[in-house]
């Protein structure tokens, strides 16, 4: 930077040259309030999501850089929420970036005080083979009338009101095929 | 709204603008959200306080020592300029301390704003400060050896001291009467309202610090400007506190009582010593400089009192609202 | 609606803004009640006498809507005589069976269809909370029914109505709901005023409406009132249900439900649905009316998507592969199982039942007591850590050394780390495009349920179980992409709406679904979610750019129709009953139904049609007759089958009251559902004795800073701060009984747990008087759990399990307490004060209260109904519970 | 170029007089409280967009305000006043119910003693109880709206005389209102703030907005003391002074600021101030026809003290009742005076000391 450069950009140069004598306007803006420009613009790329809290669906749109989160704000298209957000909504980008957010698998043992580690693939693997070791310790393959009942009571699951159709369509596919009767969510509750 | 500002109303409340101590304000019944302080209450630290007046002793000390320059006192000028740059020193230490980004303090010198006391504050020091420091580097010429480079040193020094001497001094008023306007233009309560005296308590204090050096370091013979110094700036400064304690209203209360109202009649006390002692004392040393003393404490405590009467105005909603709701009463009597 | 559902309430806003008024029934005083014009405060569990006095005012004046009742509801019909109403009963409909505790709903009939009531006998219906299946439609009516179109035969619905509601006068509201009369009529009277031709009312509920053990009465009471006035199927009408979860319908339309298959299509129960056969004709009631006779068509598709190739029409589509229901299936029972160690494993998919659910203490005691679990959430919540710091943990209950579950938590990715499709509260499916990648080990469900499905089929590809054939011809191949092998969400939604097998084109709607195996459909109301090919989900077609019904935004089910029977808001003849309230009618020109909205009618089918005799199906609904998916085409006033617990609604008290029901002997809903175990307890209500151990009411719900049990909202800063610390709620009134200070402590115990919070003392909170005396509420938020960035105990702690019979929902919007200042003990002691309690209340583990009032004999086909009554429990024989104040101790 | 002769204090437009000769019409918030349904979303929202930290995770008891006053780390507050006065309500929210007396008043005045961290420095401080109980007391006669504040709030006595809802109007409760309103900076005209900040970290925008510059700032703390609506303070760690930006970098980009943008019922709006304050004249006159008098704006006149606020409100009761200072006044307003004050002490104190040494011998 050149001294010209630097007196050019002092201030009080700009105060006795200007058009801001008083220096608190036009003069006194830094280069960094110069250059600011919001940073919804110059995201990678805008994701046109839906708030994951209550049911009213508000629309959001999700900016995003270097395949992060930054920030979260009502869809100003939406008929439905006209681009307004509630404190939680609003609250989203908090949410997915969440430092508390639990990024690895943690597994405890039977008994076990402290949690573990676990490779992901691995706690897969193990469900699956508990899966089967449920069924097949609680199959019922009929009533006592001979009647077909085709299920296990060993397993239940809740949990769906917070997921996605499709999600919640494999679950039930999975369940059901698995014999898995006692499949419930939020709307039970 | 008149020149008294948005202050109430004389007569109206503070019955009795001469009564001395009775001033008692009727109770005042005021709203606020949750009892809450409306205002920010200043995040000054006590380094700011102790600024108050380590600048001001800087400029009565230039003052001092100019005086003894032009006057041929030297005593009084070595004293001067040393309590000059030491208290300009501090002044600087102090600022920069209590900054929330010590590292940015040269960001005051991006710009130049006749509407920030702390700006133009800046400007002064930055012009104050190297003279005062010159000023009193002069001094050191005598222990410089008389040849060589330091002998060239040795004998432009003087000189240029005695033209820094006199710098310092030209701006010296300025640095003591600006942090009056300083306080005064915020919008802590007791502050604003006090703006036409807190100049006028600032300069007499900083007059009396100025006298105070003098007591102590001259011999009695080079004392006598410090004492008349030291009876002006006691008058300036009694004047002025008397009057933001009495003439203010309800917005006097925070100066007249707790830790505001003990420094300011500590301060009052310790000027009528100093200047009695230093007008009963001129013959003897001790107690000019005793009364010296009691001069620069006085100054400290009038300082910190004057600024917690602010801090503590600002704190307690009803110094913002009972106020402003009397001026809005005046307002719609007049409408 | 300001608090839990601010955004949607804007429209209210609007509304106000251009004259509407709006009232606000609460037991608190809320930030809705802030802005309404009139604000009712109720007593918790009181809803059905108030909205009935709202149909009494309506039918005592003569104010309905009268064209649009006689020629869209059912006030006509003519009911059989073998009807006897609670109002004769002391508060039980004919038919009920006190061995079940349910009824058979035979009398309850249309005249002349008294043996077609369905089941006959409703006990099994409630045990698979078949009630459920009628979201997409209603029940069904065979036949034609017989009418008086002069309202005056004693035993048509009108009269019926007229009579059940007539006690039900505003000195009674006030009397019971602790409504003052005035206001009850100020309320009465704005809604019939602002309703008819011109104006259309709205009645908007939160879902803690379903939170009753008398929850679906409670919203058929409010349909009956607006069928009355006219305000359904029209624009500014309805009946609002505020959902609290992003897709709460969608997991209720494709269900994660233990008694639906998707599309309501109902799990098969191994009695009643032995054949394919039998199921589907148990759907479709061959020969009746309405749009239901294509059952067939959508059961086929869907096992077909189900089994693929394996599914023939020859082997009924693997029907065989269905599990069976025997009886209770729900997840209160489920718990109830862990507890008793019958269930395995447990998988927690973004749910947290240890704060969410009721009586948490019995949640946390079953998961203690599982082989496995496996918690699939975003943050570290209390159902996943339960066994290290739970309360239990604090009283000695789990011993973590001792406690055996085996627990898996993997992170989940969340809602923009994924794509799919929400659908909200308005049946609405909305499409979230996919943002960024899910960090660390996180996944979508979507990836971990594909995956663990392709992982059990390959371990289990040489078996030569029986039991894993389903398994092993599931259709599971879904396209994946990215380094996780994700599955293609698309591809899902395309098999949801259904394609034709043999060229894979996507369905247009439902119509298209066929019975014989040559279409696959995943979730028939679904269809046409993807018609063309193409995710009209996806839709975003901005609101500045189409009408302010924006079909083209998202894509609602059925058939993109955002207004459900809207051929209402036209009159018979097809004219918009006003031009301000147009919104479907019918061209005669082009001899067609047009208007904002897609026609829910068939669209070339006139006013003028009438059906041939003996007509079914579709063809079986009259030119006039709007509601398509009822057996008779009707509004149902008077709901003959379909509702277990009554054709009409009736006030009962909470399972927990203070409060001798004022109306009926009986005391609660006679047919609720209980849990006789251990684990289980309800306080004590007149006529029990010790019902004033428990003299107060609590009742709880959201704030508006927090979400559901906390796990999205107290682990994040900016809502976490907002709302701290749990809090209880008095009004100044009961903190000067009790003693209580603002800020200070307090601890409320109920016969499951104690809990403690912050007291805030609020003029928001107010005392009623109800039948003479004065009741306390308290109002608790049930947000708070022992995770996460802010903590406190959870008010769900403080309730037992009851449910209502219709739906299996739990009574969890009302119990009773005792309110003390301080903070609880900790440790055994807290045990011991709930002991305490126990003893003093007479609460015995195990043994729940009679379902039958003692004194209140049903009208019965059992000889001795009180001595038959195998759950009534010892000492409850007498009417004398204490009325007035607190246990003296 | 010449400052405006209003550079100080009077009716201005702030952008061009400092300096942006092209500025685009000044910006502004319009916040209603009368739709206000205190959901903090405006909270939120802002934390979000700007990054600010939490405020501390305390329970105040100020009814549901937890946040307690503007900070550097919350730059809009939602206050919550309970009252048990009218509010248009058509009847009573408690006619016929067996109430005692209100409480609000006591619990104001116990909720005055709670604090809790901020982060920031000065903070949230403690209240007095009395103001507080006031704020939350009824009112004698009738509220015929602002301007006729000479009636006293009904307030009989602190709390812990009695125990609440004993010994205070045993007649007992029938009205009660819920006020709730989001505070933010003001934006003012004349800035104080703006005013005295010696480094030029904060400075007027193009939009005639008040931004502080965070690059620039260096945690002077004059600006706090200077500001007459309490809004600006220091965060701490940080050192540096913060307060709502009005979002310069979303405004420059054409966008809505993120609390107005969230606002679900419109409370917060954002536009063209002038139109904004014609909006807000219409608003409270419609308000006034549907019997609401006590309906009143708050910093929308370019004459009042601060030159009028870029960031105004309607208002349903006084100002101080939110926490809002009655008749704020630049402080810029005294400033030539306070200089000529300041020059003749100078003056003075020159002369003092020329006399000093020039009137004795010794």
């Amino acid at each position: 930077m050149g001294l010209r450069t630097f007196i050019e950009g002092w201030p009080v140069y700009r105060q006795l040259t200007g058009s801001d004598p008083l220096g608190r306007g036009a003069a006194a803006q830094s280069a960094r309030s110069a250059e600011l420009t919001a940073r919804t613009e110059t995201a990678d790329g805008v994701a046109r999501s839906v708030c994951p809290y209550c049911a009213v669906g508000c629309g959001q749109r999700v900016f995003h850089a270097d395949n992060t989160v930054t920030q979260i704000e009502g869809d100003p298209d939406s008929p439905i929420s006209r681009g307004r957000l509630c404190p939680k909504g609003s609250a989203s980008k908090s949410l997915v970036t969440s430092p508390l957010r639990q990024t690895t698998v943690r597994y405890r043992r039977p008994y076990a005080t402290e949690w573990e580690d676990l490779d992901l693939d691995v706690a897969v693997d193990m469900i699956a083979d508990r899966i089967i070791a449920a069924r097949a310790q609680t199959w019922e393959d009929s009533d006592s009338e001979g009647r077909p009942l085709n299920r296990t009571l060993g397993i239940s699951s809740l949990g769906g009101a917070t997921l996605d159709n499709e999600e919640n369509y494999l679950i039930k596919k999975l369940f059901t095929a698995m014999g898995a009767l006692q499949i419930e969510n939020q709307a039970r509750i | 709204m008149t020149g008294a500002g948005g202050g109430p109303a004389p007569g109206r409340r503070g019955r009795g603008r001469r009564g001395g101590e009775d001033l008692a304000v009727p109770e005042a019944e005021f709203t606020s959200y949750y009892g809450r302080p409306i205002l920010k209450p200043p995040v000054w630290k006590w380094d700011i306080a102790a600024y108050l007046f380590t600048g001001g002793l800087a400029a009565g000390s230039s003052l001092l020592a100019a005086g003894g320059q032009l006057t041929g006192r030297p005593a009084l000028r070595r004293a001067g300029r040393a309590t000059a740059l030491a208290a300009v020193s501090a002044s600087a230490a102090f600022l920069i301390r209590d900054l929330g980004r010590p590292e940015r303090f040269h960001h005051m010198l991006r710009v130049a704003k006749p509407t920030s006391p702390m700006s133009v504050g800046t400007w002064i020091l930055s012009a104050y400060g190297p003279a005062a420091g010159v000023a009193a580097v002069a001094e050191a010429a005598v222990w410089l050896p008389e040849r060589g480079p330091f002998g060239l040193v040795r004998r432009v020094l003087p000189p240029v001291g005695r033209a820094a001497g006199l710098a310092a001094a030209a701006t010296a008023p300025a640095l003591a009467t600006y942090t009056g306007v300083l306080l005064a233009s915020t919008a802590v309560p007791s502050w604003h309202e006090a703006y036409p005296e807190l100049p006028v308590i600032f300069a007499g204090s900083a007059l009396a610090g100025g006298a105070g050096v003098g007591l102590i370091a001259a011999p009695c013979a080079q004392a006598g400007p410090a004492r008349r110094m030291a009876v002006a700036g006691a008058a300036l400064e009694l004047v002025g506190s008397h009057r933001v304690e009495t003439r203010l209203g309800l917005l006097s209360e925070p100066y007249r009582v707790g830790t505001a109202g003990r420094l300011l009649r500590a301060g009052r006390l310790l000027t009528a010593a100093g200047v009695v002692g230093g007008l009963l004392g001129r013959r003897s040393r001790a107690v000019s400089a005793l009364s010296g003393a009691a001069l620069l404490a006085a100054s400290v405590a009038t300082r910190f009192g004057i600024f917690h009467g602010g801090v503590a105005s600002a704190r307690d909603p009803k110094y913002t609202v009972v106020p402003q709701r009397q001026r809005l009463a005046e307002r719609r009597a007049a409408a | 609606m300001a608090e839990a559902h601010p955004v949607g309430f804007q429209w209210v806003m609007e509304a106000k803004r251009r004259g509407a008024k709006v009232f606000h029934v609460d037991p608190r005083f809320t930030r809705t009640s802030a802005v309404a014009d009139t604000y009712l405060p109720i007593r918790a569990g009181t809803d059905i006498a108030l909205l009935g006095g709202v149909v009494n005012h309506i039918l005592t004046h003569e104010l309905d809507f009268r064209e649009y009742v006689l020629a869209y509801t059912n006030a006509a019909t003519i009911v059989s005589e073998r009807f006897a109403d609670t109002e004769d009963g002391d508060g039980f409909f004919s038919g009920f069976d006190p061995e079940t505790n349910s009824y058979v709903q035979d009398s309850w009939q249309y005249e002349g269809h008294e043996d077609d009531s369905g089941s006959g006998h409703t006990a099994d219906e409630r045990d698979s909370a078949a009630g459920m299946r009628h979201e997409s439609h209603g029940a069904q009516v065979a036949g034609q029914v017989r009418r008086d179109e002069t309202l005056r035969h004693p035993r048509c619905v009108y009269q019926i109505l007229k009579r059940h509601f007539a006690r039900y006068t505003p000195e009674m509201v006030e009397r019971v709901c602790g409504i003052d009369r005035e206001k009850f009529l100020e309320l009465a009277r704005a809604w019939t005023e602002n309703s008819g031709r011109e104006r259309t009312g709205c009645l908007i509920y939160s879902v803690g409406w379903t939170q009753h053990s008398v929850g679906v009465q409670y919203i058929r009471t409010g349909a009956i009132i607006q069928l009355l006035l006219g305000n359904v199927g029209r624009p500014g009408g309805g009946v609002l249900a505020l959902r609290g979860h992003a897709s709460i319908q969608g997991s209720t339309d494709i269900p994660t439900l233990f008694n639906l298959l998707p599309g309501y299509l109902p799990m098969p129960h191994h009695a009643d649905h032995p054949t394919f056969d039998e199921w589907v004709d148990s759907i479709r009631h061959p020969g009746q009316k309405g749009f239901w006779g294509n059952a067939r068509a959508y059961a086929a598709s869907l096992l077909k998507a189900y089994w693929g190739d394996a599914a023939t029409p020859e082997n009924d589509f693997c029907y065989g592969y269905l599990p069976r229901m025997t009886g209770d299936h729900g997840t209160y029972q489920q718990v109830l199982n862990m507890i008793d160690g019958k269930v395995k494993g447990y998988f927690l998919l973004g749910q947290n039942p240890a704060v969410g659910s009721a009586h948490g203490r019995a949640q946390r005691l079953g998961m203690a007591n599982l082989d496995w679990l496996v918690v699939r959430d975003l943050f570290m919540i209390e159902s996943a850590t339960f066994w290290r710091n739970g309360p239990e943990v604090a009283t000695g209950e789990i011993v973590p050394t001792e406690c055996r579950t085996e627990v898996f938590f993997l992170p989940a990715a969340s809602h923009v780390e994924k794509e799919g499709t929400f659908t909200q509260t308005q049946r609405l499916l909305q499409w979230r495009e996919k943002a960024v990648d899910p960090p660390g080990d996180a996944r979508s469900e979507l990836w971990f349920f594909y995956h663990l499905g392709r992982r059990l089929r390959e371990k289990l590809a040489d078996s030569a179980h029986p039991r894993d054939r389903a398994l092993r011809d599931l259709a599971w191949d879904y396209p994946t992409h990215g380094p996780h092998a994700e599955p293609r969400a698309e591809a899902v939604l395309r098999e949801i709406n259904g394609y034709e097998v043999a060229t894979g084109r996507p369905l247009s709607t439902f119509a298209e679904a066929r019975d014989d195996g040559s279409t696959a459909v995943g979730c028939w109301i679904y269809a046409g979610v993807y018609a063309d090919g193409v995710n009209q989900a996806a839709r975003r077609k901005s609101r500045h750019e189409q009408d302010w019904v924006a079909a083209e935004w998202g894509w609602a089910w059925p058939a993109n129709r955002r207004t459900l029977y809207n051929r209402a808001s036209a009159d018979p003849e097809g004219r918009p009953w006003s031009e301000r309230k147009r919104y479907v009618w019918w061209d005669p020109e082009k001899a067609e139904w047009t208007g904002y909205d897609v026609p829910d009618f068939e669209k070339t089918k006139p006013p003028t049609y009438r059906p041939p005799e003996g007509a079914a199906g579709p063809e079986g609904i009259a030119g006039d007759d709007p509601f398509v998916m009822q057996g008779d085409g009707k509004g149902w006033l008077y709901a003959p089958s379909g509702v277990l617990d009554g054709p009409l609604p009736t006030h009962y008290e909470p399972a927990e009251s203070p409060v001798r029901n004022p109306l009926y002997r009986q005391q609660a809903n006679p047919t609720r559902k209980v849990y006789a175990h251990p684990v289980n307890s309800v306080n004590p209500s007149p006529p029990q004795e010790h019902s004033q151990v428990f003299p107060y009411v609590f009742t709880v719900s959201r704030l508006t800073e927090h979400h559901t049990a906390g796990g999205m909202s107290r682990t994040v800063r900016p809502l976490a701060e907002l709302q701290p610390e749990m809090f209880v709620e008095v009004s100044p009134e009961l903190a000067a009984e009790v003693g209580l200070a603002q800020l200070g402590w307090a601890h409320l115990v109920s016969g499951r747990a104690v809990i403690e919070a912050r007291v805030l003392v609020t003029d928001r909170l107010t005392p009623l008087r109800v039948d003479g005396r004065v009741i306390h509420q308290v109002w608790l938020p049930y947000h708070f759990g022992f995770q996460g960035l802010v903590t406190g105990d959870s008010a769900n702690d403080l309730f037992g399990i009851t449910l209502d019979p219709n739906v299996l929902i739990q009574e969890s919007k009302i119990g009773t307490c005792d309110v003390r200042p301080g903070r609880r003990p900790t440790g055994p002691a807290l045990l011991d004060l709930v002991a305490d309690y126990q003893r003093r209340a007479g609460i015995v583990a195990g043994r729940p209260g009679p379902a039958v009032t003692p004194g209140a004999p049903p009208p019965t086909r059992a000889a001795d109904p009180t001595g038959s009554d195998p759950t009534r429990a010892d000492g409850t024989g007498t009417d004398h519970g204490d009325r007035e104040g607190r246990d003296a101790s | 170029m010449l400052p405006d002769p209003n550079s100080l204090y009077g009716p201005l437009d702030p952008a061009p007089e400092a300096g942006w000769s092209a500025a685009p019409p000044r910006m502004g918030f319009f916040t209603d409280a009368s739709v206000c349904i205190g959901c903090k979303a405006c909270e939120v929202a802002c934390k979000e967009w700007n990054g600010v930290p939490d405020s501390g995770f305390d329970l105040l008891g100020m009814s549901y305000d937890n946040t307690g006053a503007l900070t550097a780390n919350s730059w809009r507050h939602v206050a919550f006043v309970e009252q048990p006065r009218p509010a248009g309500h058509r009847t009573p929210p408690f006619a016929g119910t067996p109430t005692g007396g209100s409480v609000s008043a006591a619990s104001a005045a116990v909720a005055a003693g709670t604090a809790g961290p901020t982060g920031t420095a000065p903070g949230l401080l403690p209240g007095a109880p009395e103001p507080a109980a006031r704020m939350g007391a009824a009112r004698t006669g009738e509220d015929t709206g602002p301007g006729t504040d000479d009636r006293a709030p009904e307030f009989l006595g602190m709390p812990g005389a009695a125990p609440p809802g004993r010994g205070t109007g045993a007649e007992g409760r029938a009205d009660f209102r819920w006020l709730m309103m989001s505070d933010v900076c003001k934006h003012c005209t004349h800035a104080a703030c703006l005013d005295v900040c010696p480094t030029g970290s904060l400075f007027r925008t193009e939009f005639g907005t008040v931004v502080v510059q965070e690059d620039i700032c260096n945690g002077c703390g004059y600006c706090v003391s200077a500001c007459p609506y309490g809004v600006i303070d220091q965060r701490k760690g940080d050192g540096r002074a913060w307060k709502c930006t009005l979002c310069y970098d979303r405004l420059g980009a054409g966008m809505t600021p993120a609390c107005a943008q969230a606002c679900p019922t419109e409370s917060i709006q954002y536009g063209v101030v002038d139109e904004l304050r014609e909006r807000a004249a219409a608003r409270v006159a419609t308000l006034h026809e549907r019997g609401v008098p006590e309906a009143r704006l708050y910093g929308h006149d370019p004459n009042d003290g601060v030159g009028g606020d870029g960031a105004f409100f309607l208002l349903l009761d006084e100002p101080e009742v939110y926490g809002l200072p009655p008749d704020p006044v630049v402080t810029t307003r005294d400033l030539p005076r306070m200089w000529r004050r300041a020059g003749l002490a100078a003056l003075a104190m020159a002369a003092a000391t020329v006399a000093a040494f020039a009137g004795g011998s010794s």
